[in-house]
Parts: structure tokens; sequence; C-alpha cells
């Protein structure tokens, strides 16, 4: 309890002093830092391969001579523990645990609600996964980055890559989780779509509750109405759950299904997801990345990852990927500008403030609204036997900086705003697979 | 809605009633024998559906025909009902007997909690995906509407054969008639000689039996994944209680109406379907507050 | 019957307060909990969600006294919670008590809603019902996400105090001692309840109705007595937790945090108040470090440590330390205490 | 010509095929010990739970004080002075004694304040002295559970006066009480119920108890009332020791 005690009031005074002059700070034992990841519930599916790759990625780090001969020490907050545990655990570990930078969280819910926490700790935290694109939108924060894409431009890339490869679709059906997730991003979708497609029309929208175990009411419908397109921003369970049904009762040869996150199902899905469908990964995600796989650092982790956990890199690894190379990059480019042995907290932050870095995908840029800019890659199924699983083909990826909502607009405002001549202006690198 | 679209929601509602159901059963079995209502039934079902994929994915894996799940799911069952079932009432439920409803309860969802690490730990966090069986049936399509035969006539044709079994299993075999009269008067049928302990373990493993048998027989449908059990526990509680504690009969005829007011909620207003087995239950208990076929039971003064 | 032996006779609860050992326990247990923002500041938020988790769970064990247990008492938890939160939502920096206040009234309001259904019940029907009822608001904030933002819920800044406008660390010291206060004096009132007549009517429900309909007393109404205290108690401590945490979400309702109050209750030695705040004290702390040390199996840890207090400590913690500390007291004060 | 405090017109109450009550039209006279006897089954405490408002007859009234009361539930009968005491004790079992006292104090004196110990109200007093007289003083502080039968009974009575009825219902107040102590228990019941001025009814077997304590006695069987008199009419009454104390002895 005095130790407590006493860090607490050292940390009280660095605090104070912090407006004034900042100074550089005395090299630590180790760089302590904290993650929020789903370990318990169904978005572990996301949580547990992230963790598993920040444990190997930091282990390379440190195998390397750590940050400026600094070993890094990741603990990680179960986000499946409920709201309380998370906040008081995610407070304990800044306020007596000792934690420098804190990367939170995977659900939109949490980073919403951390993020003015994470102000108030006066901690740097990397938002590393969560998806919506209101936070930085509708608040401005001095504490809180993102290091990857939000919803707009992963659904603008759909339905840009949608309207490249199917122009002349008619109807649309929509089969999302109901919870924040599947609502907003119908929403953007739907938008943009309409912007750029006025003449299409939405037959049927089904949001059932997340979790749920049978989609056979809705596939009957479904097969009733015929739909072109059907779109579901669906993942884990729920995604394999109803491309499983769906396939297996011949849906899926009728219309062409729209999955923005089944690259994360991929291996899952196995035989079960049929060639033809779009897929997408959240930015620029693939473990078959057309620009990345042939590099050496990139095959090495492939490996280091899939001996590990068995299982191909999906795209919560990238992200993972994402947010400890911009932490390692913040800090080398503090330690430089400054020249200091290790950088105070708001040379941190100065460094943090437009930082290029890259991790296991294209590299990534933080915008002044300390938005992450992130390419978009999508692709289409097609079982090649290669694998046991589907993988992707006429893989598209889109420059996220045409993407990303302008800072201080409104996310569906801006793609509402747009025409159908953004699908031919968008720049798009093109991959055979 | 036209006459087809009435067909189709009807079809898809029996299918998904029949699964509730075949749950929904073990659960108002076990409560109407031993007066508990066993929140671990929720476990029990993710268990039985976790050792199916597992068994049917390791045997297939030899190369044994797809059809093989069949026989596997049983397994699968039956094991769960022995393997966990048989201990958990044996050496746990069967000391609390005498305390009151609350804490019988409360140990039930205790259990259940633990089971849900176990099969965090057994399993892991990635869900699982094994439909072989249900391919091995094909399809039937109707008004152009493509079903699984499983779905549509497998799931069903055994809810109905279990509700007549059990039916027939009570009324007219000595264990069932043992059952009966344990459930009515437990010192009376001691009094007589029937060894009340040995009814419940056998009451509880059967309803184990039940649960895994559901979970075995959803698997194919379904994605395997943490959590599972515990959508499915509220659901059958509503149909135990909409149905009158312990009643077999209402058990069907609510999981019936919870199934095809689900259905028709999704062909006519999606956004309802989730409140619809609650809204029944809260319906039918305000108008028979002792549930469907449940009666009032009258105190001597 | 383990809630009997807690409850038998409630009466020598409050004198025991006055008499026995166990009472300077208390007071040293305030005493440590006034001390802890400045002892263990990393310790204040997790405290403040226990203190607002008891008061919560104080209501489930209202109804413990009466032999019902609901499976459903989080939906006054999240009602007031979110009741608070439009509130906010509609019109930020409301003040603090405003907040409360209305908080604690929409609790009391669907209480006595719901109530007036459910005192027709008893026993797994009552629990059940209950447990509907919170589903079906559960359903309804995932459905109406436009207002109710859905499951990601619906954040809100610090509301004022006084009509000053505090930072995070005053509000939070505010909101601690707030709650503390509340502890304190609805546990004494409750306290007090129970004893009084009205209260000893109430839990008359557990033993014989028919006696108590025969003494000119409706059960229902008696019982609907105790059901909206202890929904004003679940308000309370919903929208101090809405307010500690500045986001309410729908699994404030979900039946697993109904299933949590219960589960808390019986964990303190169900039927007894000061149970109720030891037991949400320790089952948050278990919770929380289990989740950081052991983050796959919080679940079995909690679920095995609720098995061995129901199988070998059935008093709960509070029976446990009464126990520990009746050794020391002489049988006649514990046994005559409670006689004037 | 005393005065009527109860009666009954033509109650008539089914359960499945037996009739239970068979148009049964009784008057209870104020200040009287009525006894109801007869065989198992006739259908005494049937009439009791109906005059309480336990059952409702398919047919017939009864009136309290020439009021209608058949429509109300027992608590608004008792309300309105009609007290029971009952073959089973209906007590709170986990409360001692005198908290069942207590409560049936604080019930009748419809209590509110939710701040004030029960142990603190002023019936207090009168409620210890209430026990003293059933003789269950020494036991005040024990659970009613751990007590033996025949206390129940008494404590079920007391718990019965203690509502200031001024009609008492009682069945089979002395079953279950030592036969020896049963004429001394009766003795302080009778002296209580005429010191508080209280007309009783008692379902008895005891043809002796009957003899001793009842003003009037009403046979019972199969439903209705077979003869009406004083005890000696009636216990000499030849149909009476055929079919009631043949059965008893």
């Amino acid at each position: 309890m005095k130790n407590l005690f006493v860090t607490r009031a050292a940390a009280a005074m660095v605090a104070a002093a912090l407006p004034l002059a900042a100074g550089a700070a005395d090299k630590p034992e180790s760089l302590k830092i904290g993650m929020t990841a789903f370990l318990t519930g169904p978005a572990s599916v996301f949580g547990v391969p992230a963790r598993d790759a920040a444990e190997i990625l930091i282990e390379n780090i440190n195998a390397a001579g750590g940050i400026n001969g600094v070993p890094v020490d990741i603990s990680f907050i179960d986000e499946g523990a409920g709201a309380e545990a998370l906040t008081s655990e995610y407070r304990r570990m800044v306020e007596s645990g000792g934690a420098e930078v804190m990367l939170a969280a995977i659900s939109s819910g949490n980073c919403q609600t951390l993020a003015p926490l994470a102000e108030d700790l006066q901690v740097p935290n990397l938002m590393w996964d969560c998806g919506t694109q209101r936070i930085f939108e509708e608040n401005d924060y001095k504490y809180v980055f993102r290091t990857q894409a939000n919803a707009t431009p992963e659904m603008l890339a759909t339905v840009l890559y949608l309207l490249k490869t199917k122009p002349d679709f008619k109807t649309i059906a929509v089969v999302n989780q109901d919870y924040a997730w599947g609502r907003d991003s119908w929403d953007i979708f739907i938008t943009a779509l309409k912007a750029m497609k006025p003449d299409v029309e939405v037959v049927a929208e089904f949001f059932p509750k997340f979790g749920s175990p049978d989609f056979s009411t809705e596939i009957s419908r479904l097969q009733a109405m015929q739909p072109d397109v059907i779109l579901s921003t669906s993942w884990g369970g729920d995604l394999d759950t109803f491309v499983q049904q769906a396939s297996q009762r011949g849906l899926m040869n009728t219309s062409t299904f729209v999955l923005p996150l089944a690259e994360s199902s991929l291996e899952r899905l196995g035989s079960a997801l049929p060639d033809g469908h779009i897929i997408g990964a959240r930015g620029d995600h693939y473990f078959l990345h057309p620009e990345r796989r042939n590099d050496e650092d990139f095959k090495a982790f492939m490996t280091q990852y899939e001996e590990k956990t068995g299982d191909v890199s999906v795209y919560p690894v990238f992200h993972a990927s994402q947010a400890i190379a911009a932490l390692k990059a913040a800090y080398e480019k503090a330690i430089a500008d400054n020249s200091v042995d290790w950088p105070s907290e708001d040379q941190l932050l100065a460094a943090l403030e437009g930082l290029t870095f890259q991790g296991l995908g294209r590299p990534v840029t933080l915008r002044e609204d300390h938005q992450g800019v992130e390419d978009q890659l999508m692709g289409t199924s097609v079982q090649t036997g290669e694998y046991p699983f589907a993988t992707m083909q006429n893989i598209m990826i889109f420059d996220g900086n045409e993407l990303t909502t302008p800072v201080g607009q409104n996310s569906i405002e801006w793609v509402g705003a747009l025409d159908a001549g953004f699908v031919e202006s968008v720049t798009v690198d093109t991959f055979e697979n | 809605m036209n006459f087809s679209i009435f067909l189709l929601a009807l079809f898809d509602g029996v299918a998904y009633a029949a699964l509730v159901f075949i749950v929904a059963l073990g659960l108002t079995l076990i409560f109407g024998v031993m007066r508990i209502l066993n929140v671990a039934h929720g476990s029990l079902y993710a268990i039985g559906a976790y050792t199916t994929v597992s068994l049917v994915g390791y045997f297939l894996a030899l190369g044994f025909a797809p059809a093989f799940a069949f026989p596997l799911m049983i397994v699968s069952a039956i094991l769960v009902g022995i393997v966990i079932g048989a201990p958990l009432e044996y050496f746990l439920l069967r000391r609390i007997y005498q305390k009151s409803e609350v804490l019988q309860l409360l140990v039930t969802f205790a259990v259940f909690m633990i089971l849900e690490d176990v099969q965090r730990l057994v399993w892991g966090t990635q869900p699982y995906f094994n439909s072989s069986a249900l391919q091995v049936l094909g399809n039937v399509t109707v008004f152009g509407v493509t079903y699984t035969a499983y779905q549509l006539i497998l799931l069903p044709l055994i809810a109905v054969v279990l509700l007549l079994g059990m039916r027939f299993f009570l009324r007219h075999t000595i264990i069932g008639k043992l059952i009966t009269a344990t459930t009515e008067d437990r010192e009376a049928a001691q009094s007589i000689g029937i060894d009340a302990d040995r009814v419940f373990l056998f009451t509880f493993v059967i309803g184990a039996v039940l649960a895994g048998l559901g979970g075995a027989l959803a698997s194919p449908t379904t994605s395997i994944l943490p959590g599972m059990g515990a959508d499915m526990i509220v659901l059958s509680f509503a149909v135990v209680a909409t149905a009158g504690l312990g009643q077999i009969e209402g058990a069907a005829l609510t999981a019936l109406m919870i199934g095809l007011g689900r259905s028709f909620a999704v062909y006519l207003y999606p956004e309802i379907s989730v409140l619809v087995p609650y809204l029944i239950m809260v319906l039918v208990l305000l108008v028979r507050p002792e549930g469907l076929f449940g009666s009032p039971a009258a105190r001597k003064i | 019957m383990p809630t009997g032996t807690q409850s038998s006779k409630p009466s020598n609860k409050v004198n025991a307060r006055m008499t026995s050992p166990l009472s300077w326990l208390w007071i040293v247990g305030i005493a440590v909990i006034i001390a802890v923002p400045f002892l263990v500041p990393s310790m204040q938020l997790l405290v403040n969600f226990a203190m607002a988790k008891g008061l919560a769970v104080l209501g489930v064990t209202v109804l413990l006294r009466a032999g019902q247990v609901s499976f459903g008492h989080a939906l006054y938890f999240g009602i007031a919670a979110y009741a608070g939160a439009f509130l906010m939502t509609s019109m930020p920096a409301t003040d603090f008590f405003v907040i409360l206040i209305v908080g604690v009234l929409g609790a009391i309001v669907a209480g006595l809603f719901v109530g007036l259904f459910v005192v027709r019940y008893r026993g797994i029907f009552f629990g059940m019902l209950n447990l509907a009822f919170s589903m079906i608001f559960w359903s309804i904030l995932e459905k109406f996400y436009h207002l109710t933002g859905g499951a990601d819920g619906l954040r809100f800044t610090r509301p004022t105090v006084f009509g000053q406008a505090l930072d995070h660390v005053q509000f939070n010291m505010v909101l601690y001692y707030s709650v503390l206060v509340l502890v304190v004096a609805l546990g004494w009132f409750t306290h007090r309840w129970f004893a009084s007549p009205v209260g000893q009517l109430f839990q008359t429900i557990k033993t014989n109705e028919t006696r108590l309909e025969y003494l000119g007393i409706s059960p229902k109404r008696a019982l609907l007595s105790g059901y909206l205290l202890s929904a004003a108690l679940c308000g309370v401590g919903g929208v101090m937790m809405g307010m500690a945490q500045g986001v309410v979400t729908p699994e404030y309702v979900w039946w697993v945090r109904s299933a949590e109050m219960v589960f808390i209750a019986v964990l303190g030695g169900a039927g007894s108040v000061q149970g109720a705040f030891l037991g949400a004290l320790i089952y948050e702390v278990v919770r929380t470090y289990a989740s950081v040390y052991a983050g796959d199996i919080w679940q079995m840890i909690l679920g095995g440590f609720l098995l061995i207090i129901i199988l070998f400590a059935p008093g709960g913690l509070i029976g446990i330390l009464e126990s520990a500390f009746k050794r020391d007291t002489t049988k006649p004060s514990a046994k005559t205490g409670d006689r004037k | 010509m005393t005065e009527v405090l109860l009666e009954t017109r033509n109650l008539t109450i089914k359960f499945g095929g037996i009739t239970a009550a068979d148009n049964v039209s009784l008057t209870i006279n104020a200040g009287k010990n009525l006894a109801i006897i007869g065989p198992n089954g006739a259908g005494k405490t049937t009439f009791l739970n109906i005059c309480t408002g336990w059952l409702k007859p398919s047919k017939g009234q009864v009136l309290f004080e020439g009021r209608d009361i058949t429509p109300l539930p027992p608590r608004k009968i008792v309300d309105r002075g009609v007290a029971r005491a009952f073959q089973i004790p209906q007590l709170f079992t986990e409360h001692t004694a005198l908290e069942n006292l207590l409560i049936a104090a604080s019930a009748r004196q419809k209590r509110r304040n939710p701040l004030v110990d029960m142990h603190a109200i002023p019936e207090r007093t009168e409620m210890l002295h209430l026990l003293d007289m059933v003789g269950c003083a020494d036991v005040a502080d024990v659970l009613v559970v751990e007590l033996p039968e025949g206390q129940r009974k008494l404590i079920d009575i007391a718990v019965a006066l203690a509502l200031k009825p001024r009609l008492l219902l009682m069945d089979e107040p002395t079953s279950g009480v030592a036969s020896s102590e049963k004429h001394a228990i009766m003795e302080i019941l009778i002296g209580a119920l005429k010191e508080a001025n209280v007309t009783s009814v008692f379902v008895e077997h005891d043809m002796g108890i009957v003899e001793k304590y009842a003003d009037e006695v009403a046979v019972w069987n199969s439903g209705n009332v077979q003869l009406r008199g004083t005890p000696a009419e009636i216990l000499e009454h030849p149909d009476v020791i055929r079919d009631v104390i043949g059965e008893v002895v």
C-alpha cells in the first residue's frame, strides 16, 4: 500500500509538471503497456488471435533489444469480463500498474467508454481494433489515437468493390447482427450505395439478435425474394452459421453475398463458402497480402503465428501488429526528435501526431484528428484447392486517403454526398489473387 | 401475406420449435420430478453440441461415412448424461435437495458458470461447425424455397417421437411409474419402498441426455461457440414456465407457440422476433398463473 | 433452511448491531472505505462499483426475506440507470441529485407496474416472470437503438453538483462519498424496516400466507410493499453505477446481471443487510482480479466460490463472520440480547 | 330472544361429487359458546372455511351482524371481527411465540411506521399477558417450530385472540393437547372468551369438553346440521350416540 501511495504521488507530480515544461523522462526498467481484448465471449474469435499476435510481436521486439534498450512488458485485460471489471482494471493498470500506454479496444462500445477515461487519466491510448467512426467525429481527444481505419472506409470499399465487380444488380437485402456495429455499418453502406446507385432497391432488412443460433427463417424469406445481393457485416459464429445455413440451402447459388468481415472466417468456413462471393478484411489484411506475401518479415511472422496457434492470421492480428508498430515508431521518433534517452509523455504524444508506421499491411498514417488512414483490401472468394478453405481472387486495394471521411466531417453526410462518378475516380490497385 | 408464405413460416416455426422442445423436455422432466430448475441444463446442451462436432470431426477424418454422424449424436448425448449428468446429481445436487429453491437454483447456476469455462478450456474460443449430418439428408424444395430435410422433417419427427416416447415411458413402464409416483409424493413413495435417490439419479441422467441430445441435434445446423448454452437456457426456462412446471405436453405446445410466433414475426415484423418468447410467457401467465397445463396447489388448513 | 437461519429472528439484527462486537467491525469497515480514496486510490472506482452494486443486491436481499427470489431485478437497476442517462443526454449538466431522484422514481414506477402483476406469483413463477419482464426491457433497449444507443448504450458527460461542473477527480470523490452515505443510510433504514411491524408482516409471506390473510392483511399488498422497496434500492444502485461508469448499456438488465445479484446476496449471507455489501465488495474484487490474473477461468473461480459457500457455509460470508465472533460473546447476550 | 351475531342461509358447496355443505342454515348467538360435533368428513371445517370467506359457497349467504359478508375475502371478514384458529396451527414458523402475537397485534393496529422495532410496540405487554393466559409465557422467545403441537395450538388461538375478535371460530382447539391438560386449557380459554366477551364456535370431538364448556351444541352430519340444542339434550340423543359419540370412542 505504501509504495502504491508513493507511485501515486510521483505520478501526480509528473502530471502536475507536464503542462509547464515537458522534459525528458528517465529510462524505465521496462515499458509497461496494457491491451484490452476479448479473451472470453463470442468476440474472443478476434481477441485471442490478437493477444497471441501481440505476444509474438513483443517477444520479437524484446529479442531485438526492445525500444532503445527498454524491454516492452505487455499485460491484457479481458473485455469479456464486463464493463465494470474492464474500466476499473483499466484504471488500476494506469494509476498503479504503471502502464505508460494503453491499447484499447475491440468493442466500439468499450472504445467509447475508455476514450474519455483515457483523457481523464491522461494516458496515451491507441484504439487498435474498434470500428465506430463516431469517436473522432463527435469528440476531440488529446490522448486517443486510432491505428487503423474505421467503419466508413471499410463500408465504402465494400460498396466500391461491389459496384466495380457487379455494377448491374437491382435488389439487395441485409442480414446484420442486432447491435451498434450491425446497425451503423448498414447505415453507412446503404447511404453510400444509394448515393452512387440511386436505383437500387432494398427488399429486406433483418437484424437477428447477436449470437443467434439459427437463421432458417430469414433464409427462407430471402429464398422467396431472390435478392441479387445479400449483405452481411456479421462476424464470428453468427457469420459462420449464416453462411453455412445459406450455402447448405442453396441461397449462395442464387444471390451474391457481400461479407465485409469474412476474411476472419475463411479458415473456419472451409468448403462451405463457394466461389464468387465478395469478401472484406477491415483494411488491407490478408495472410496472402499480394504486396507483402513475399516480404521476409511478413513470411517470418506468418510462420511464427501459425506455429504458435495452428491457424492462419486474420485481421485482428494485423490490427494488433499496427498498434504495436505505431507504439514502437512513436517512441523511436520521439527519442530521435528530442534526442533523449526516453521521451516524456508530451514528447510521445507529439511523435504520434501525423506518425506513419507499417505493421503487417501497407503503411498507415495518423491524421491530425488522430484517425488512422489505412488502405482497404477486398476480394472475391475462390476455392482453388490449394488450401482447405476459400481464398481471394480479383483482389483490389483501395487508397485509404480517398475513402476516409475528411477531417471534421460527418461520415453519413459525406458518403451521402458522393455520386456514381466516385466509383471510377478512386485509385485502386488490382491483383489476380 | 399469401398462403405459401404462411406455409413457409409454418415450416420454419415447426423446425425451430422441435429443437427448443427437445431441450425444454429434459429441463421440465428434471423439474417435474426433482423440483430443481437446472440452469446448468444450458451447459449440458452446449457440451452435447461440442462433443458431437468433435466426435464427428474425428471419425470422418478417419474416413467414416458422413451418415455415421447420426449414431455419434446419440453417443454424445449419452456421454453427456453419464459423464457429466450422473456425477452432478450424485456428488452435488443430492446434497441440496433439503435446501431452499433459491439455493438449489444458485448451485446449478454456479455449475453453469464452471462448465462455461470448462468448455472454453477444452474446445477453445473458435466456433466449430460440422454439418455432415445435414448434408447426408439433402434438401427439400417447397414453393421454390429449399429446406434441409434435416430441419424440416427429421427434427420435428424426433421431437414427436420423444414426446410420445416420454408419455409412454412415464405412464406404461415400471420405472416411469416409479418416477411419477416419486414426483407426486416423495415420502409416500419412499414409504412403499421406492428408492427415491435412484429415481432422482436416473431422472437427472435422462434429463441431461435430452439436453445433450438437443445440442447434438443442433450441432449440424449452427456454429458451436462459447455462450451458446446461455441463450438456450433462458429460452427453455420461458418454455417450461409458460407450459406449467413439469408439464411435458405443455412444453411441446409452448415450444410450438414460441417457434411459430417467432417465425411469423420474422415474416411480418422481424424487429419483435426476439421478444416473442417473453411476450407469450407473460400473456399466458397473466391468464393462467400456473402455466398452460399447471394446476394450482391447494393449501390444507 | 439457510435463508431461514438468517431471517429467523430479524429483530435481533438491529440489536446485534448495537451489542455484538461485529458492530465494531462494521464501523471499522466503514472507516476503511472512507479512507480508500487516500490510501489506495486505484481501488476507489472498484469500491465505488461494489457499493453501487451492493445497494442493488440489498434490494434482492429484501425479497429473499420474504422467501421470494427475482431473476429479473436488474430491470430496476437498468431502468433507473437509463432514466438518469436519458435525462443527462436530453439536458446535459443536469444536477447530480436530480438524476439520482429521477432514476429512483423511474425504478419505483416500473416496480409498481410490474409489481402489481408479479405479486400474484410465488417461487419459481415469481422469479421467471421478473426474468421475462427484464428480458423484454432488454430487447427493447437493443431494438430501439436510435433512442437507446442499442448494445453500445448511452454515454453522458459528468452531471453538475449543486450547479458546479467538476473535473473527474472531484466528481469521482463526490460520487464515491455519496454512494457511501447512501449505503449507510439505506442499509440502516432497511435494517429498521426488517425489524418494524410492516417489515415483519412482509417477511411472514415466507412462512404462512394463510395466517397473514387471517390477520386481516393482504399478502399481495404486503409483498408489494417490499417489492417496491427492493425496486427502489436496485434503482439507487443502478443510477449510481450509471454515473460512475458514465455509460449505461443493455448489459445492465441482462439476465446474468440479475442472477449475479442473487448470487452476491447468497454469497454475502442471504437476508443480511451487511452481507449484501460485504458480498458485493468481495465479489467485485474476486471478479476483477480473477479476470486479470486468471483471464480464462474467472467464471470458474466465482462458480466454485459460490458452491463452497452454499455447501459449507450456508450463512454466507456474514454467517462465517458471525460464528467467528459468536465465540467471543457470551451466550446470553447473543441469545437474549435481542429482547428488551 | 338473544341477539344473532352470525347467520348462514342455505349454504351449499360441492367438491366433485361430495356435497360438503348442503343447504346449511345456522344462527350463532352472541355471547354463547357453540360446539360443533359430528363424524369426520361431515363438513365441519368446510363450514368454518365458508364463514371466514376461505371458500365461496355455490349457493347461499353468510351474514355477520346482519351484513352480508359472503363475497368478502378472509382478511375483510377478519376486519369485521371474525377470527379463526385452525386444526393445523397456522403460525409464522420462523418467528418466536411472542413475535407471532406481536405480528398479529401490529396487523390489528395496522402499524405502518417502518422505523419502530416491532418489539417496542405498546401492545407488547398485552401480548405477553395473552401468552401468559394460554400458559405459554415461558416459551415466549422460542421459535414456534421448536414447540410441541399442543403449545402451537394454544399460540394459534392466542394469535386469533390478539385480534380482539367478536367471534372466534376454533377448529378442534384441544386436539393434539395432552388429555390431562385439555380441561385446564378450556377453563382458561372459556374464561378468556367470557372476559373479553367473545362469542365462540368450536369444533370438538371430546364429548367431555363439549358437555362442560358448550352453551349450545350443533350436530353435523353429511354436510348439514342434524340437531341443535343444549349439551344435555344432544348428548343423550340416540342418533348422536350412534353416529357421533360411537365413532369417537
